[in-house]
């Protein structure tokens, strides 16, 4: 068989492409310009930061964490504490989901031909949700719901949901096509095409991407505490605040605790989904 | 030819993944029930006449938001400096969190594609993973006293606060990103020799390129958000203003820099959006 | 040759206002000590006391607690400087918008809210006398809440959001002058005796004659000068006497029995 | 259902803006229940002529019309019945990762399910039955609930085309359906998705590669060639002439005289003669 | 490089626990150089039989030998260099999508290029010429800056095998190369193949469904059906009986006497004597 070479060079480098790196470049610069323009403006002590007197005294700091208070009545106090944030983070997170998931499809552009005409409001919805931060959500609630766990957990939900909200409906967007074109191709309604063919390939993303926030969810919940929510947050800042060292390290490694806890289910889920 | 005509054997008449199912379905609601209990969740309570009555009156002083140019000018500062603490805070993290999340993703392990990793990797990995855990479970609070204690009152610790927490979220998301998406291309390239690297580069990050920016984005978008704890250790900032603004009940302030806050989100949010169509 | 002086205070009150009344203060000690003075406002408590004990500020204005903890975290060596006559004799005040309050005992089973953890007077010294008079935050009242700052309990309590709150007395003070709250609706049930409070602090290590620079700048500022009379008038003292580390023994027991110390 | 390309032309969404449309004035008329093969090179503009078919592409240029209706025109809620009716199979197995064959299977009965049956199915197989039977057909039954992913590729295929039986379609596009099976069940597969195409009176549009295949059962050959028609002849008419045009290579054209007859027929073993019937 | 596999077993490991292996006590030696077409019915553990070879999947059982070496017993470093000396071009092309052909191609290379080089050829690729050149001898050279999922299916796979003439490798595992092309670029394509590996010595082992292109084209055929050897024989002594009963369906085998002739022969246009040579 005979090899057919071609008479021409083919390959001068063709434009759009370059085009676009090009437009990137610009970003890179302008982005490098931003970054360099923050160090310089914050007038950071970077000096002090790298000496061996400066690692002593992180280390004394350190050092006074041990060893952690495991006083019977402390650890109750502690386990008390983390159970609640537990539950305001998980209730939280999974109000968030459910909204989330609602949310996301009106929010995702499904397909090239998508007019989405509901992407627009969708979208402004969800960055007015979490434009708020959660402390801001809290404060409000607060105010109707008294104070207690209630506000914290619904806080924590609002803000959620306008992120989870913006994850899911751009993991939606990413999937690949092929199998929801098949369905749609068939005339299957948006809802039913997400569920049959989008879902089974977004769903370890979307799972790990709620394990996270519930993680980080448990993070706020403890920030929250500072507001009156209770849970792990009031007594890390209560011990801090007094300089408990022991006790703060016992509520720290509660709360290491926790996030190790979301981070193993999360992988766990992760490769029980994608095995 | 024959085909079904032949009945070799009939159809099953019960799908064996339903009992399974049903199981975890119930256990699920038996788990949500002390859930709710614990976080008192009546939120029915919100819309008791009183309730509404002090919600409405907080969020009427909304209205008008606080526009006195001192206020104003004192904002646009605290703005700059809050974007300029968050992208520094971010660009520090990220030195953190590119090494620990390639370390940490299974896929990019030579050693996995026999099966099961090796053990050096595996425990590589896994303290990488556990350095993540522990980055990103300590509030900024306590890194920021910690650095407190070396650099003194001002941006340097918050900066390095937001560096520390945000660098294990990071590497903790983009290890996720890594490993959830299509990884067919990584590890058919691995497979043929390729180094790790090589193989991140030529199979992982186009597929996920633009997860990882958009997410990049959205912490920076956080970063500005959480600058309430950059007030702690004297850096200032929007978010210390907010959480003041808050306390105080002054609802024009706090309207004017929630409308700042969403504005800088929108802004986030069409450059994540430009950057996936550039990638994507 | 050190070419800045710095100086950090505990945020008993929002930044914003704590750096408009340091302002002129300020500038004051710039022209006596003759080097830049640069005032860094936190809200956190916690980050004053560790900058002023790893003597990353020279100068803090602490409450009696503040200064108590910086001592003992420092192993004695920061040394109080000057105090507000005021300070010799300071109280605490309980307020609450629920007229069913009327003395501590009410407080039983009710929302509280005192400042922040670290307040002398918005916590410690409210806390000291609530046990006295029989009562545990922890137990007997519903929920304890900390706003952060005794500004914030004054808005905590005027908002409906808690029934009752411990605050500074000076602050209420200026919040009845100023005519934010309205006394009609929040009113004060119990007022403490009275306790040695806030003083300015220095680390042990700042040399003999600055210390004696600065303690002659805040002795000397009196009413009669128009400078001296914004000072005061913003920092709301009289004027400023010395004071020892000895006057807050009391403060440190009452911390020690209340185990916050 | 009846299909009436008019000098229809096509193009992806995402080409190049100079580049040529992939489908460029096709001429194309498809009585109901007719079987027709399309064949052609790679590239060609096969698949692209099957979306533009299924109505996942809209026309550039030219008229498109399904039993007489132009889709395009039609109010979305009509578009959207239409496409009920209609049943494309893509060149690649469009199954998502962790979805059961069951579950794959019984999707292409979703244009006839109510919003709440398919909600159900999810949870519970609607019609475990028809499933078994469609997937039969294809020997396939044994893998019923096991997840897609964990198949071969030619298992994949043939639950793709399990679909087909299942849904209630009128027209069949079916891309390239025996890519990746071998000759016994290859030979199944289009003897089942012919018998089943004639027992409904469906019209089916196939791709192939397989050009003896295509030639065997199919009535009705269409070459495909850069977009437009090579050919549209009985089977019985296509001779070798015909076949070695329409695949010949590019630069061939270009530099050289049309192929010779052996560059064809290389591909089957070379004593057998080739697509000469 | 040279093959030995003896009596080995591989399951896969997302395999239900009760199911058997996919390869079962397998003995296959191949010399290196040498060219083998591994043929068999849809699930007879083909891609699988590659993926071991590849060192993708360690054996259960039995013991797999490249050149004398046991792979899974060489420290892990020594294994990625071993690996890169192999090149396995699965079913589906593994490309990631938004990449351009240019470097899906050049990432063939990979395993001998520096990081650094690597990386540079991410801005701009580094040696244009030699991808053109692959991709000119499988007729794409045309499509060189097009992005991958802008191509057509057979394209797509042809962008994967031109990525084996990048390869450094010494022996090629092609899974089912010619599955998407037409009759005229299959044959290119897999004449190119073996000429490439003829040029470079390298052992070449493909799984193919066109029974005809590999009697045709390969001097060893290997029969697989359930993960055993049906038989392994040069092209020549394969006979009709042998590719009926490698074929033949499952319930057959079960219910009725092994399938005639005409069922497999029936594949291929009727006039067509196939297989016999
Ligand atoms: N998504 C796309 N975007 C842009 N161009 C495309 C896209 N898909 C295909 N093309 C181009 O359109 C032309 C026709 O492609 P099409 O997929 O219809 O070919 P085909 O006949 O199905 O080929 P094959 O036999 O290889 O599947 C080709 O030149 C191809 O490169
Ligand atoms: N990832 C997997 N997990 C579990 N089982 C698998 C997996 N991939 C394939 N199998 C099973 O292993 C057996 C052999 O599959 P293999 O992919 O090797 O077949 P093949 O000969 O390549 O078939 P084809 O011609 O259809 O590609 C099949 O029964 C298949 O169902
Ligand atoms: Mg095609
Ligand atoms: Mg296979
Ligand atoms: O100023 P305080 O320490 O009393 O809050």
């Amino acid at each position: 068989m005979k090899q057919p070479r071609a008479a021409n060079e083919v390959y001068r480098l063709p434009p759009p492409i370059f085009d676009a790196r090009c437009k990137a470049c610009w970003f890179t610069v302008g982005l490098l310009m931003l970054v360099v323009a923050s160090f310089w403006s914050l007038d950071l002590q970077w000096a002090q930061f790298f000496s061996a007197e400066a690692a002593a005294s992180m280390g004394r700091f350190v050092g006074e964490f041990f060893p952690p208070d495991t006083s019977p009545a402390f650890l109750h106090k502690v386990a008390v504490a983390a159970w609640e944030t537990l539950a305001m983070s998980a209730v939280g997170t999974l109000l968030a989901a459910i909204a989330g998931l609602a949310l996301a499809l009106p929010a995702a552009r499904l397909h090239a031909g998508d007019a989405a005409r509901t992407r627009a409001p969708t979208r402004l919805l969800l960055n007015a949700l979490r434009s708020v931060p959660e402390l801001v959500w809290a404060a409000l609630l607060l105010i109707s719901a008294g104070l207690g766990p209630l506000a914290g957990t619904l806080a924590l939900a609002l803000h959620t949901s306008g992120v989870l909200g913006r994850l899911f409906a751009e993991a939606v967007e990413n999937a690949p096509p092929g199998p929801a074109e098949a369905l749609r191709a068939q005339g299957v309604g948006h809802g039913r095409v997400f569920l049959y063919a989008t879902l089974p390939q977004v769903l370890p993303q979307l799972m790990s991407y709620t394990l996270y926030r519930w993680e980080n969810n448990i993070r706020a919940a403890a920030v929250l505490g500072v507001v009156g929510a209770g849970g792990l947050g009031q007594l890390l800042a209560f011990h801090m605040g007094l300089f408990h060292m022991p006790k703060t390290a016992t509520v720290l490694g509660a709360m290491l605790l926790l996030v190790a806890i979301v981070d193993a289910a999360s992988l766990g889920a992760r490769r029980w989904m994608t095995r | 030819m024959t085909t079904a005509a032949l009945p070799a054997h009939t159809a099953p008449t019960r799908d064996p993944a339903w009992l399974p199912r049903l199981f975890w379905a119930g256990a699920c609601l038996v788990l949500l029930w002390p859930l709710l209990v614990a976080t008192e969740f009546r939120p029915w309570v919100m819309f008791e006449k009183q309730s509404l009555k002090v919600s409405g009156q907080f969020i009427a002083s909304f209205f008008p938001p606080a526009h006195s140019a001192e206020f104003l000018t004192m904002v646009l500062k605290e703005t700059w400096r809050t974007v300029a603490m968050a992208t520094a805070g971010v660009a520090l993290a990220l030195l953190i969190a590119v090494p620990l999340a390639l370390l940490s993703t299974r896929v990019l392990s030579v050693s996995a594609l026999s099966g099961r990793m090796a053990r050096g990797p595996f425990w590589l990995r896994q303290l990488a993973r556990w350095l993540l855990i522990v980055l990103r479970s300590i509030p900024e609070l306590v890194w920021a006293l910690v650095f407190v204690r070396v650099v003194g009152l001002g941006p340097t610790a918050g900066v390095l606060a937001i560096a520390l927490t945000y660098g294990g979220m990071l590497g903790k998301v983009y290890g996720e990103i890594l490993e959830s998406g299509e990884t067919h291309a990584t590890e058919a390239l691995l497979r043929n020799g390729a180094g790790r690297l090589q193989a991140f580069f030529y199979g992982l990050l186009p597929a996920s390129a633009a997860e990882l920016t958009s997410y990049t984005v959205y912490r920076w978008e956080c970063a500005i958000r959480s600058s309430v704890i950059l007030g702690f250790v004297g850096a200032g900032g929007l978010g210390q203003q907010m959480d003041n603004s808050m306390k105080m009940f002054n609802g024009g302030e706090v309207a004017t820099m929630l409308l700042v806050f969403m504005a800088l989100v929108a802004l986030a949010d069409r450059v994540s959006a430009w950057l996936r169509k550039v990638l994507g | 040759q050190q070419t800045v002086f710095r100086v950090t205070a505990i945020p008993d009150e929002s930044p914003t206002e704590l750096a408009r009344k340091a302002a002129p203060l300020m500038k004051y000690l710039e022209a006596k000590l003759g080097m830049k003075v640069e005032f860094t406002p936190v809200t956190d408590y916690a980050a004053s006391v560790e900058a002023l004990v790893n003597k990353k500020v020279d100068l803090a204005w602490f409450g009696g607690f503040t200064f108590v903890q910086a001592s003992v975290r420092s192993g004695g060596k920061v040394i109080p400087l000057v105090q507000r006559e005021e300070d010799e004799k300071f109280k605490s005040v309980f307020i609450t918008s629920d007229p069913a309050i009327k003395a501590l005992a009410d407080l039983k089973g009710k929302d509280v809210s005192f400042g922040s953890q670290s307040s002398t007077s918005g916590h410690l010294m409210p806390r000291s006398f609530l046990l006295q008079a029989g009562l545990n935050p922890e137990k007997d009242f519903r929920r304890v809440a900390f706003s952060g700052a005794h500004d914030a309990t004054i808005a905590a309590v005027a908002s409906g959001k808690v029934q009752a709150g411990a605050l500074n007395i000076s602050v209420w003070d200026k919040f009845v002058a100023d005519k934010k709250v309205d006394t009609e609706k929040v009113k004060v049930f119990y007022t403490t005796p009275p306790y040695y409070d806030y003083n300015w602090t220095v680390h042990a290590d700042m040399p003999a004659a600055t210390r004696q620079k600065l303690a002659d700048a805040f002795l000397s500022l009196s009413k009669a000068t128009p400078e001296g009379k914004e000072i005061l008038e913003l920092q709301r003292a009289t004027k400023f006497v010395p004071t020892k580390a000895e006057n807050y023994k009391g403060i440190e027991a009452a911390a020690r029995s209340a185990e916050l110390l | 259902m009846k299909i009436e390309l008019n000098a229809a032309s096509a193009r992806h969404p995402a080409a190049r803006p100079g580049a040529a449309p992939a489908i460029r004035g096709l001429e194309l008329q498809v009585a109901a229940g007719e079987h027709v093969a399309v064949i052609g090179p790679s590239g060609a503009g096969k698949t692209t002529l099957l979306q533009l078919l299924a109505c996942a592409l809209p026309p550039g240029a030219g008229g498109l019309q399904l039993d007489g209706q132009s889709p395009w025109q039609l109010p979305r809620a009509e578009l959207q019945r239409l496409r009920g009716r209609l049943f494309l199979a893509p060149q690649v197995p469009p199954l998502p990762p962790r979805q059961r064959v069951v579950t794959a299977v019984l999707a292409g009965r979703l244009p006839a399910m109510g919003t709440w049956q398919s909600l159900r199915s999810l949870f519970y197989p609607a019609d475990i039955p028809a499933a078994f039977e469609a997937l039969d057909r294809f020997d396939l039954a044994d893998k019923l609930f096991e997840r897609v992913d964990r198949l071969s590729g030619g298992e994949r295929q043939r639950v793709g085309l399990a679909r087909a039986l299942l849904s209630p379609a009128s027209l069949w596009l079916i891309d390239e359906p025996l890519s990746a099976l071998d000759p016994t069940r290859a030979s199944q597969a289009i003897d089942t998705l012919l018998t089943a195409a004639r027992e409904r009176g469906a019209t089916l549009v196939a791709t192939l590669h397989q050009v003896d295949v295509a030639l065997a059962h199919f009535p009705r050959i269409v070459g495909l060639r850069d977009g437009a028609i090579a050919f549209d002849l009985p089977a019985a008419q296509v001779g070798r002439e015909r076949l070695a045009a329409l695949y010949a290579q590019h630069e061939h054209e270009l530099t050289g005289p049309a192929p010779s007859l052996e560059d064809v027929a290389s591909v089957a073993p070379q004593p057998v003669v080739m697509h000469c019937r």
